[in-house]
């Protein structure tokens, strides 16, 4: 088990999340393809902490990243419910608010 | 801790004994079950054992379009999960994987049920299971957070997540003597997270037996004798956080563990027969506006305990 | 080498059921799969000597796709055991930039000369450790990263929530016990 | 500190924490409470505030200082010296005297009003007792906010919430100064103690000093900021007596008398700082006068007296300034709980109605008439005295200073007999006066709402002693500030000569007048004595010295002489000037072409092409909006690994 071998699993969970979140039309899918990235940031992260310096403070960043994912959930569940509420809709194809 | 010759000894024996006591709490049920109907309580006991006959004999019936690698997922998931939980319960002596983080173990563990009592509605293909399955989740966003809490508080008061070392720190002064709230919670939460008692609305009458509706045979056999193990490992675990594991006079360790345990056991399943149904819906209120900061400050008091004695 | 068995075995877990995520039919199956998937990472964790931060990890997203699940089936309300679903959109530049962004990750990982450890796991208690650093030397950091976690929660709340108190109190707060479709246990 | 026994020191700091942490505990628990403790908020709420009273003077008497850690580097430090044991005990009293009357007068959900008041108290004990930047900057913040939710206390009116919005984010444009202090104090190294502050190294302390100001300008209402005061009169009268007269406004005179030493330091600073508030105070004063509402006048009123207590922080009268502050809000919180109860009782505070109020109640007006001449400085009370010292230290400072600060005791004396004089004023006729204008009037003053006047009244009519000898001199030694000039026999007597001539020729313009537009007319009667006389005076003389000197050099010289040169200019003009502007008429109009064709040709172009291409720009740039979340994601990452690349070719480069 080396550093290159978990990293390039790391990336490999990354970029099928990756696909996940570009190509996904329903929010909650494509918020499955983010969790999938972060998964294989966690992987990457706790890899580099193992590898490389192992000390506590390493730590801490894991422990954020985990924080931020289920807070990512949180807010794409209530936009999610939002847009489904207003527009009865759970596409992301849908939502084009943002055009310029 | 004794020798590795005896853990490997417990590898075999703790399922042994994990069913065993499962099995006792089954049959007491069973005679109380009975009792309550006017037939001899002795009969009553003998039903579990019966029922495990029947069940092993019985053909599986299949639903239409059932999802059956879920479903038999979800089936199996309750008795592995309550095995993965003893295996961080100490038995007098004996404990399978002492882990550092043997506490957060049992929680990972216990939110796994979620998983699975889920999964074992939706993979029926039945309304009523489905029902059932959503009803626990329900119910497992409120009894999550106050359990978490509940665990936490004898870890703070032992400073530590391993498991033995809280029974240890138990030695001079059980925990339920000094966070009696705690203690309360975690036995409603056992409850809860077997889907027993007042929390069984997962699999009760009224939506014509919830998850339970469309399992039969051999699956039912293993949701059924899934939810006595978890409420067997419950009572361990609450026997080792805070009832301070296997403390006691002239016995060895193991069997006052085994008496607490079983002691533990038979009061939930006594109690929780005497309350009604907990709807789900009307639990949530009452666990996050009573249940979360009475928690909160049981463990706040804990905390300034320890800061205090230092 | 055992080790490199077991990680080996826990990757092709991890990706296979990752991948599964997005080639399945079922939404149950595709959420699950996603939490197989975390929990082969947690366990890959524990390989570390990562023992609270694995078992944290597979708790937290054990419990976040339980929950995903619901959303899942609650927004697309559908059985899709009974119907296959595809929502892809652009479908093959996703797998085209996902196969670069993959290629240009792994290059780097296994073409950069990654320096040697530095420091060594102490046999002190790890979580203890991490937890000094929490409310010591990194507090710092907790103490902005957690009120902006805060302040978001707050806010999907606000976003996910249809009745303001005004709608459940009346227009002067003048009720006693909340207008709710749904009455909670205790009646506020 | 102070060289008391340990356990006098041990007592001193409990009653400093208890000072803090009693009203803040109480007030927030109050807060929270909310409606369930209706019943409970208002002896509580009085309680607290007397029991605060009592600690402020054990305070006051023992000098305590304690310090807990807050942030790194900067803990949180309170301290009692010379200056805050004056101001604190003040605060306290002013502060249980508000609440009775309030309690009096009666307030919708008690329970809130009583808790942010007492947390307001909290605040600004803490605020006079900070020894560092965080800990004031902490409360600081607190007494904002709480002046927010005070003014905006009826909340369903929006024109008050509206109005406590303008006054918490002007005074928050003042506070980003205190944070730009703290800034510069950690960057130049002088740490976050605010006495070390005058020790930092030149470029960042002039950056302290500035952002200083700002703050105290903003709190103080000085004059950029002065408009949010009379917004922050939408608030009920008790939080008008507190926040905007004695307490929070205060405090931003308060911070400059605290850092006197870092404007010592600082020239510009203190120059500005001594213009500003005598400025304030002239021009405040003059609006003062101009206003029709009894409570927008106080509150002009208030950042004019102001102005005196800023002007004696720039001039360096630390003891002027105090006895000042301590005066005046005991005097302006006087006079706004008066101006409240009639408030209350009449449901009106336009002068124009509230004409006679004072006969009607004649205990509120004998004590609103103690606050008034007070304010005008007649002679033995108390801001006469107090006001004379300050403009002591700016006659020693620059007597241009002086003369300003002189005009402006004039005005206050203007417009405090304004409103005296209305309220006294017999009513044209006897009917009952359009009551109720502004909210349903109750006819009625209670006794508890009068025992607080009374007492305030007492402390405007003697405070004065502050500044003058006995008492003056163990001020001074209090606060350290043995040297600070003194006024002469000759300035007291003057200025009190002043006031009463004003209030003489306030009185006279009044009786003359009875309808509203004299009330202009007045405004037009004190500048005419402070400007118009003077000026036509001087005006006579010129005119006398022209009469004889210059026009009869004029009539001698100029017929001859004049004739003779228009001749000669007229034909200049034809012959040169009048062809010269022929010929420049025509090459402009040619020139006038030629860059008309140049500029369709070059310039214009150019503006064309650039506006064109920006406009194909601009639809380029709106193709990847769009509003797609995929999209967006696609593009990041892109973007993304584009920066990775080129990083790494960099790192390869550079390697």
């Amino acid at each position: 088990m080396t550093l290159q071998l978990v990293l390039v699993v790391a990336a490999a969970l990354f970029c099928v999340g990756l696909y996940g979140a570009l190509s996904q039309q329903v929010i909650v899918m494509v918020m499955m393809g983010l969790e999938l990235m972060l998964n294989g940031v966690i992987l990457a992260v706790g890899a580099f902490w193992w590898f490389l310096a192992p000390n506590p403070d390493g730590l801490l960043l894991l422990l954020v990243v985990i924080a931020a994912m289920t807070v990512e959930m949180a807010m794409g569940f209530a936009i999610a419910t939002l847009l489904h509420r207003s527009k009865e809709t759970d596409m992301t194809d849908m939502a084009t608010e943002l055009s310029g | 801790m004794t020798g590795e010759g005896m853990n490997q000894a417990w590898v075999l024996l703790a399922p042994v004994l994990l069913g065993a006591i499962a099995l006792a709490g089954a049959a007491l049920n069973g005679a109380l079950a009975a009792r309550a109907e006017g037939r001899p309580a002795l009969s009553g006991s003998a039903r579990p054992m019966l029922e495990v006959v029947r069940l092993m004999r019985q053909r599986r019936r299949v639903t239409v379009a059932a999802d059956r690698l879920l479903w038999r997922i979800g089936g199996m998931a309750l008795l592995v999960i309550a095995l993965l939980k003893t295996a961080v319960i100490p038995f007098g002596p004996w404990i399978l994987a002492d882990i550092p983080v043997g506490l957060v173990w049992f929680n990972a563990m216990d939110v796994m049920v979620w998983a699975a009592i889920w999964l074992m509605g939706w993979g029926a293909n039945s309304a009523h299971a489905l029902a059932g399955g959503y009803r626990f989740l329900a119910q497992a966003a409120s009894y999550e957070l106050p359990l978490m809490f509940a665990l936490v508080t004898p870890a703070v008061a032992a400073q530590s997540l391993r498991v033995s070392e809280i029974v240890d720190a138990q030695q001079s002064l059980w925990f339920v003597v000094w966070m009696p709230v705690a203690f309360l919670v975690f036995c409603a939460s056992v409850l809860a997270f077997s889907a027993w008692g007042p929390f069984a609305t997962a699999a009760s009458g009224d939506i014509a037996g919830g998850i339970l509706t469309e399992v039969s045979g051999v699956d039912r056999l293993l949701i059924l004798a899934g939810r006595y193990a978890l409420l067997a490992t419950g009572a361990a675990f609450a026997v080792a956080l805070f009832l301070g594991g296997g403390a006691g006079p002239l016995l060895p360790e193991w069997f006052w563990t085994l008496v607490k345990t079983l002691a533990v056991l038979a009061v939930f399943i006594v109690v929780s027969r005497r309350f009604s149904g907990v709807r789900p819906d009307r639990l949530a209120e009452v666990a996050w506006v009573i249940g979360l900061p009475i928690m909160l400050l049981q463990t706040l008091v804990v905390s300034i305990i320890v800061a205090v004695r230092g | 080498m055992l080790s490199i068995i077991i990680f080996s075995a826990l990757a092709i877990v991890a990706v296979v059921s990752g991948i599964a995520v997005f080639r399945v039919d079922s939404m149950a199956r595709a959420t699950y799969a996603l939490a197989v998937s975390f929990v082969a990472v947690g366990v890959m964790l524990l390989m570390f000597d990562l023992d609270y931060i694995g078992v944290i990890t597979i708790l937290m997203m054990v419990m976040e796709m339980a929950i995903m699940a619901i959303y899942m089936i609650m927004f697309m309300g559908m059985n899709p055991a009974l119907m296959p679903m595809s929502m892809v959109h652009n479908n093959r530049w996703s797998a085209i930039l996902a196969t670069g962004t993959f290629l240009l990750l792994a290059g780097g990982a296994v073409l950069v000369p990654w320096p040697a450890r530095s420091g060594s796991v102490g046999t002190e208690d790890l979580t203890m450790a991490l937890g000094e650093a929490l409310m010591g030397s990194k507090m710092l950091v907790m103490l902005t990263v957690s009120p902006i976690l805060f302040a978001t929660i707050v806010a999907a709340l606000v976003l996910a929530n249809p009745r303001g108190r005004y709608d459940r109190w009346g227009d002067n707060l003048q009720r006693a016990t909340p207008d709710d479709p749904q009455q909670g246990g205790l009646g506020k | 500190m102070s060289g008391a026994a340990p356990e006098f020191f041990q007592l001193g700091v409990a009653a400093l924490w208890l000072l803090v942490g009693l009203p803040a505990g109480l007030g927030i628990a109050l807060c929270l409470a909310g409606r369930r403790a209706t019943r409970l908020a208002v002896p509580v709420s009085i309680a607290t505030a007397a029991v605060t009273v009592v600690v402020a003077v054990v305070v006051a008497t023992l000098r305590p200082a304690v310090e807990v850690p807050f942030l790194a580097g900067a803990p949180f430090g309170l301290a009692v010296d010379g200056l805050s044991a004056l101001i604190v005990p003040t605060v306290a009293v002013v502060t249980l005297l508000v609440l009775i009357f309030a309690a009096a007068e009666g307030t919708e959900s008690p329970a809130r009003f009583h808790g942010l008041m007492l947390i307001f108290a909290a605040a600004v004990a803490v605020t006079a007792t900070a020894t560092t930047l965080p800990t004031l900057l902490f409360s600081w913040e607190i007494m904002g906010a709480m002046s927010y939710a005070l003014i905006g206390f009826h909340w369903r009116d929006d024109i008050r919430v509206s109005g406590g919005l303008t006054a918490f984010i002007t005074t928050r444009m003042g506070d980003l100064g205190l944070y730009l202090a703290a800034g510069a104090a950690v960057a130049g190294g002088a740490g976050l103690e605010l006495a070390n502050l005058a020790a930092a190294p030149s470029p960042w302390r002039d950056v302290i000093a500035a952002g200083i100001l700002l703050a105290a300008f903003g709190k103080a209402a000085q004059l950029p900021f002065s408009f949010w005061l009379s917004r922050a009169m939408e608030g009920p009268s008790p939080v008008s007596a507190l926040l905007h007269s004695a307490a929070m406004v205060a405090m931003g005179g308060y911070l400059l008398l605290r850092l006197e030493p870092l404007l010592e330091v600082t020239p510009w600073a203190a120059i500005t700082v001594a213009w500003v508030g005598a400025l304030t105070a002239l021009l405040l004063g003059a609006v003062a006068v101009a206003q029709r509402d009894l409570k927008q006048l106080l509150a002009a009123s208030t950042a004019a007296q102001l102005g005196f207590v800023v002007l004696a922080a720039g001039v360096g009268s630390v003891s002027g300034g105090t006895a000042h502050l301590i005066a005046h809000a005991l005097t302006k919180a006087l006079l706004f709980l008066a101006a409240g109860a009639w408030l209350t009782a009449l449901g009106t505070k336009q002068l124009s109605e509230l004409r006679g109020a004072a006969r009607r109640w004649p205990l509120v007006g004998v004590t609103f008439a103690a606050g008034a001449l007070s304010l005008a400085g007649i002679a033995p009370l108390s801001l006469w005295a107090t006001k004379d010292e300050v403009l002591a230290g700016a006659l020693e400072t620059s007597p241009a200073l002086y003369v300003v600060g002189l005009a402006a005791a004039a005005l206050s004396a203007a417009y405090a007999g304004k409103a005296l004089f209305i309220l006294w004023g017999k009513s044209s006729t006897e009917a009952v006066g359009p009551y109720d204008t502004e909210q349903p009037g109750t006819r009625h003053i209670g006794l508890w709402a009068r025992i607080p006047l009374v007492l305030l009244a007492v402390g405007a009519v003697f405070a004065g002693v502050l500044a003058l000898p006995p008492v003056g001199d163990w001020l001074r030694s209090v606060l350290g500030a043995e040297a600070d000039p003194r006024p002469g026999v000759a300035e007291l007597v003057g200025s009190a000569a002043l006031a009463l001539l004003v209030l003489g020729l306030v009185a006279k313009t009044r009786g003359r007048s009875s309808s509203w537009a004299a009330n202009w007319l007045y405004l037009g009667h004190a500048t005419r004595i402070v400007v118009v006389d003077p000026v036509l005076l001087l005006s006579e003389k010129l005119a006398r010295f022209d009469d004889n000197v210059l026009d009869s050099l004029a009539t001698k010289t100029a017929p001859s002489g004049m004739r003779v040169l228009s001749e000669k200019l007229a034909s200049f003009d034809d012959s040169s000037l009048d062809a010269a502007v022929n010929k420049t008429a025509k090459g402009g109009m040619r020139a006038a072409s030629l860059v008309t064709r140049a500029d369709a040709a070059g310039p214009d172009a150019a503006v064309e092409a650039t506006a064109s291409a920006a406009r194909r720009l601009g639809v380029l740039a709106r193709r990847p909006q769009t509003g797609q979340v995929h999209h967006y994601y696609a593009q990041v990452t892109v973007i993304l690994a584009i920066a990775i690349v080129l990083l790494l070719v960099l790192a390869l480069v550079v390697r």
